[in-house]
């Protein structure tokens, strides 16, 4: 007992994003001789669960929680508890609103991963580029499911970038609810309505896999597809010369670098920047043919 | 007092009833004979507005009921035991006896919508004891009685709320001897106390045992109507066959 | 039909202990429950602490308040898949009129309460005037509820309610969490409605036979009309407290919890083919789903194992409550 | 359940004229559809391409797969909560097969069927054997099924098939999509053992009454484990084909298709407590929702519109089919 | 031929049947009688295999048939009229009357499962018109006939395929009176083909005119067991309503 606990309180292991997340937190934790309890819920919409699950880590007494909340308040009646018992926060991935968060009461020790603005913008950078910045025609963005705030933050972060850099692309969001199938037929219906699509930005991986298929299928190989995270499955496509890129969240390293500040901060009372960003790249078949990037030695 | 005028129902291209007409006085037993199939259980609900007539009219005291809900023509005093009983099943004899009746318990007069069980069982054994039906229990599910007892489930369920006609449709299919004597015995009560009675039967000993009067029904309409002792069993049967 | 038929009939000499209760005593379910929580208190210390029983009636309260609903609609043969978006419809409404509007806190009560009524008086009017399979409108109404919620808000949960009414979800008096509080009283009136009024019997009559229950002078129309406003109540109900619990209007509160309340419903021994329910077994039902899920947290089983899990006890339990009710054809 | 009875028999007119193709066609639901197909032309010029139209059977195929199984689940009184779980589960077995133990490409065909066919037969045979609500094994196979697939792939999709397998997917013989062919096939198939064998009337009778048909020599335990199973077996040939389509085994797929599913089956007029059920209903159903959801993204109309534009036109399609079907009591 | 033996009956804590024994022999007509809730149709039920019994056993030419299928059952030869009909309401007759036998096509002797239904319709219609029913078409779903319409179904369906026992629960109940003289004349050409019958009915005179012995039932006993014509109505009423 007299190991550190500290609790991860993550979305749905269905999701590989939070396997790995998972997998980086408990890597660190057996290195630093720290005990880690893993909660994970059902699916990305078992917000009410997730709650559950927070109150009742409580019960354990954890000395920190790194937290993935499924929305940006859902979780924060559990957390003020837990700042009110002096338990450290880490926000996983920006999913707390931190403005929010602290209105609540709720002290949030650091916030790890990226801005998904930011991550939408470095999408619109990349597609900007391959298309050029005069280019014209439409581009399709697929956020998850409906009020899911991370789908909606890189959609908006995307449209937005798009339209500084190329401005005269158009643009039409549908919710492709991070499935697949739901995805692919959204871009065999898009294909009907514009047959010269450009490119897809696509809020996930699991959703740009499922583009890039029904692109494939339709003999529209050659439409620009980005996705979000850097899962085996886009990965594999990349590889196989399909999905044109993702953007590389490296989860394995933000549960890393979160345990380790996190002990860190905890032994020494070192002073933390509020921000701890791990870093993202653009994952495209050359980089990850010839391994320019460092940061790919962090895929799971 | 009751006069079904004119009647007629189609269901979709099928015509059933095609202009009936008869009147019930107040007291008398009517018999609504007929084959199968002549269209007698579907006349029986239009008049207790389960039905909507396809034309004519139904008037009960002078005034017009068709049209009108269930509910409501059950609340002018015309019960109607139907053919095939209209019994739930999952609930208890009580609650089937009581259906649409409940005695609730009243606050300052106001209606609390609480039911009264105590009463409700008492009043319903009284009944089912009354009838002579061999009802187990009245906290029996109706879906386990016997073919017989449901049958007199269903009729008690007629009688408790003293009507002013009660539309009988093969009350005794299912009973045995005594009950249908008990049944028979009931008829005639009903008519002592001025209670209109429309029995549809095919015991014809029955029917002329009770019946003031005989109307015959032959695919949609009255082909006769007689005084019970005006005419023979042999004339009745031949009106229902359809021999002359 | 006849299989629901055949496995949920209370045995004959139970009903006839507790007739006039109208078999709404289920001592088989709460066997099983027991059985349950015996379970987890031995493999998991801190199960039986009070802090997390609360915790378990707390995280049943919201499930358990629908399947409330539940119960009256399955019991009158007709379904609602519209719970959880009215649920999520109406906390976004609550929190707009006293976040976005400014009123008053205590608004924000009648507010859920009523987009809940109204949702489900609209969910009756056109099941009963439409002539429309509860199934279709219910669904559309799950749709309609969910995507107004959306559009109300953008897609962005209404943050940060005043403290009076945070009390309603987060507040403990004795200890005991608002939301379990107002879950037992719910359960506790709707109980007594469904066991002892007219309308509860009526209930569950036109879900047995309604064409017998309209020729007998019940009021069809009207009371399944009620039946789906009593159910869109609830998930008001449910609503309120659950914005009040997170502290805000989210309009993708109450995702698939129709399922939920359904599956506590029919645990609890309601026939889904209507004309047999009881407000015990729903409650019973409710606590056996949170139980399993606390425990198995408790016991920090991996969300897979635990979704395979809760589908093999959910199965057994309603196997050996089954088991427990044998004599019967 | 008086309220389904009444609002969907077809009329005795039709009945009459194609008593027996045992009423086989509902020449309502088509209009309802060609209405839909009028409107969404009449505001989308590229509707109407016979590309677009592949596109909506392509759509409807995997969600009209699993909706065939749920015609004959359905009409026997039985619910199949699990076939979204199923498809995933299926799938994940044929990608694991053919990719992760490098067995021939076209083991994936019976790979995924049997995987299919067993999760069917194990419903089936709980829900007859364990006299348990279906509503209750299923819900509890689809957290099973869902599990084991995810535990199987450690939530991470195979991807990456053998080429030959993903035409079965994406394929377009004649520009036609393969998933659409088979969907076409299947019902087919599904249509004529439903309207003309000895299974299909047995499904529908004990949909109808299920003691009557025991009294009478159905055999009616056995009939129900066929039924599942060929839910299974649909679900486990939606999983291929999904698979085929998106080139991967993914454990997530599915979410939620069996209340699509079962919605398809309702509008296209299948009784939801058993008894009355078409395949070309079905059929029917299922395309309705396509070219609302194909049209919607056609105008690319806002997903939050969408769900509510969705919502009311299913709820009209229906009242339109009914009002269509007059002449009932 | 067939021999029921000490059969016992138990709904969980009431005992409906205590050790009923008769037999009924070739192309012999028993008519079982009892009072409601005596226990008829329980025993009956229990011969078709629908009940199990709680103890006791049936025997059909030597070979027990208890605890086997309904299914098996009848294809050992013993059909019944159910009390209820057990029709199938949403099915069309023809559909009812071969339902679990339907005639399929076979291709090298090979049954492909698929139904003959031009075969079962022409039977069905054979099989209404041979009863005298009134019912209008066998392409009519069951549920829109009348009373007496479903009980000729029933009947139909019973008799269509060459059964060697019988069993009718009240097969006249709902018919009217044409109809009920083709059922009883049926009965005794069924004699005479020895084919053996189980009639329960209530109506005495029926009883009289084809049965060749009576069993009485009372609260789930055998009270008498007599030829007909060495009793007479009154002593089978008395049995009945347990006057001595
Ligand atoms: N809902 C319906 N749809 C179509 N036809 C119907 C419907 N109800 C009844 N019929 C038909 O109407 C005719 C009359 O039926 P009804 O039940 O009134 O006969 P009945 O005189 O009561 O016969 P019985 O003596 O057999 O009870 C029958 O031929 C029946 O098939
Ligand atoms: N499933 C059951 N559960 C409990 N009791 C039952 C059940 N079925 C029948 N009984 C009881 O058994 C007794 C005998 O019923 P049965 O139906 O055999 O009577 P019957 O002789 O056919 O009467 P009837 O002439 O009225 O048809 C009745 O008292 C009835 O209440
Ligand atoms: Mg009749
Ligand atoms: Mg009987």
């Amino acid at each position: 007992q007299d190991k550190p606990l500290f609790g991860a309180i993550l979305k749905t292991p269905a999701n590989p994003h939070w396997n790995a997340m998972a997998a980086g937190i408990r890597d660190a934790a057996g290195k630093l001789g720290v005990d880690v309890v893993v909660s994970t819920v059902e699916s990305e919409s078992a917000a009410e669960q997730q709650l559950n699950n927070c109150e009742s880590m409580l019960l354990r007494n954890p000395k920190a929680l790194l937290v993935g909340a499924i929305n940006s308040n859902i979780l924060l009646p559990c957390l003020k508890k837990a700042s009110d018992q002096g338990i450290a926060i880490v926000d996983l991935d920006y999913n707390l609103d931190r403005s929010i968060a602290e209105g609540a009461g709720v002290k949030v020790t650091f916030t790890a991963g990226n801005d998904g603005a930011v991550t939408g913008g470095v999408a619109a950078d990349f597609i900007a580029r391959q298309l050029g910045a005069d280019a014209a025609g439409p581009v399709l963005v697929l956020e998850g499911l409906p009020g899911n705030p991370v789908g909606a933050a890189r959609g908006k972060g995307f449209r937005d970038e798009i339209a500084k850099v190329a401005p005269k692309l158009t643009q039409t969001t549908l919710n492709g609810d991070w499935d697949r199938t739901k995805s692919a037929n959204i871009v065999n219906d898009m294909l009907q309505r514009n047959p010269d699509l450009k490119a897809v930005f696509a809020a996930n991986d699991t959703m740009a896999v499922g583009a890039e298929e029904a692109l494939q299928a339709a003999g529209k190989g050659d439409v620009i597809t980005v996705g979000v995270d850097g899962s085996a499955d886009a990965i594999d496509s990349i590889k196989a010369g399909r999905l044109t890129a993702t953007v590389g969240q490296f989860p394995y390293l933000v549960g890393y670098r979160s345990v380790e500040l996190l002990a860190e901060h905890l032994q020494g009372g070192k002073a933390l920047d509020g921000y701890q960003s791990t870093g993202q790249s653009v994952l495209t078949r050359q980089a990850l043919e010839q391994k320019t990037d460092a940061m790919i030695q962090y895929l799971r | 007092m009751l006069r079904i005028a004119n009647i007629e129902k189609r269901f979709g291209p099928i015509e059933v009833l095609r202009g009936v007409d008869f009147d019930v006085d107040a007291g008398e037993a009517v018999a609504l004979v007929g084959d199968n199939g002549a269209g007698k259980s579907t006349l029986m609900k239009i008049i207790t507005g389960v039905y909507r007539a396809s034309g004519g009219e139904v008037v009960l005291d002078g005034r017009t009921i068709t049209g009108i809900a269930p509910g409501e023509i059950r609340t002018l005093g015309i019960e109607m035991i139907y053919q095939n009983l209209e019994l739930a099943r999952e609930q208890d004899v009580t609650t089937n006896i009581f259906l649409g009746r409940e005695p609730t318990r009243r606050i300052a007069g106001f209606d609390t919508g609480i039911i009264d069980h105590a009463k409700a069982r008492r009043e319903a054994e009284r009944m089912v004891r009354q009838l002579g039906a061999r009802v187990p229990s009245v906290d029996i599910r109706v879906g386990n009685l016997s073919g017989g007892q449901q049958q007199s489930v269903a009729i008690a369920r007629a009688l408790t709320f003293s009507p002013k006609v009660v539309i009988m449709d093969e009350p005794t299919a299912a009973l045995a001897v005594r009950e249908i004597e008990h049944v028979l015995q009931l008829i005639k009560e009903l008519k002592g106390r001025g209670i209109s009675v429309i029995l549809i039967s095919h015991r014809l000993t029955d029917v002329f045992e009770v019946a003031d009067r005989i109307v015959a029904l032959r695919q949609g309409k009255v082909i006769a109507d007689e005084k019970t002792g005006e005419t023979t069993m042999q004339r009745v049967v031949s009106h229902i066959v359809g021999a002359h | 039909m006849a299989m629901e038929h055949r496995t949920t009939a209370p045995a004959p000499g139970l009903r006839w202990t507790f007739a006039h209760r109208r078999g709404a005593l289920r001592i088989e379910s709460l066997v099983v429950l027991a059985g349950l929580v015996v379970a987890m208190s031995l493999s998991s210390p801190v199960f039986l602490n009070v802090a997390n029983i609360f915790n378990v009636v707390l995280a049943t309260s919201t499930i358990g308040i629908l399947a409330l609903g539940a119960t009256y609609v399955i019991g009158s043969a007709g379904i609602d898949l519209s719970v959880g978006s009215i649920m999520a419809f109406a906390g976004v409404i609550g929190a707009l009129l006293v976040k976005t509007l400014g009123l008053p806190w205590w608004c924000a009560i009648p507010g859920c309460l009523a987009a809940g009524l109204l949702a489900g008086w609209i969910n009756g009017i056109v099941i009963t005037y439409g002539k429309i399979p509860a199934f279709v409108v219910t669904l559309g109404m799950m749709g309609v509820a969910r995507g107004v919620a959306l559009l109300i808000t953008e897609g962005q949960a209404i943050y940060g309610l005043p403290a009076p009414l945070l009390f309603l979800g987060q507040g403990r008096p004795f200890g005991i969490p608002m939301p379990a509080i107002v879950f037992v009283v719910a359960a506790v009136l709707l109980h007594l409605l469904l066991a002892y009024t007219r309308f509860g019997r009526h209930t569950l009559v036109i879900g047995d036979n309604e064409r017998g229950a309209r020729a007998m002078g019940v009021p069809v129309r009207r009371l399944r009309i009620k039946i789906y406003m009593l159910s869109g109540l609830m998930a008001g109900l449910a609503g309120l407290l659950t914005m009040a619990r997170v502290n805000a209007g989210d309009p993708t509160a109450g995702m698939n919890f129709e399922l939920a309340a359904i599956t506590a419903a029919i645990i609890g021994g309601t026939n889904l083919f209507g004309g047999r329910a009881t407000v015990f077994g729903t409650v019973i039902g409710a606590l056996i789903m949170g139980v399993l899920q606390n425990g198995l947290n408790l016991l920090a089983i991996p969300t897979f194992w635990q979704q395979i899990s809760i589908g093999i006890v959910l199965v057994a339990a309603v196997w050996v409550d089954q088991l427990a009710q044998k004599d019967k054809e």
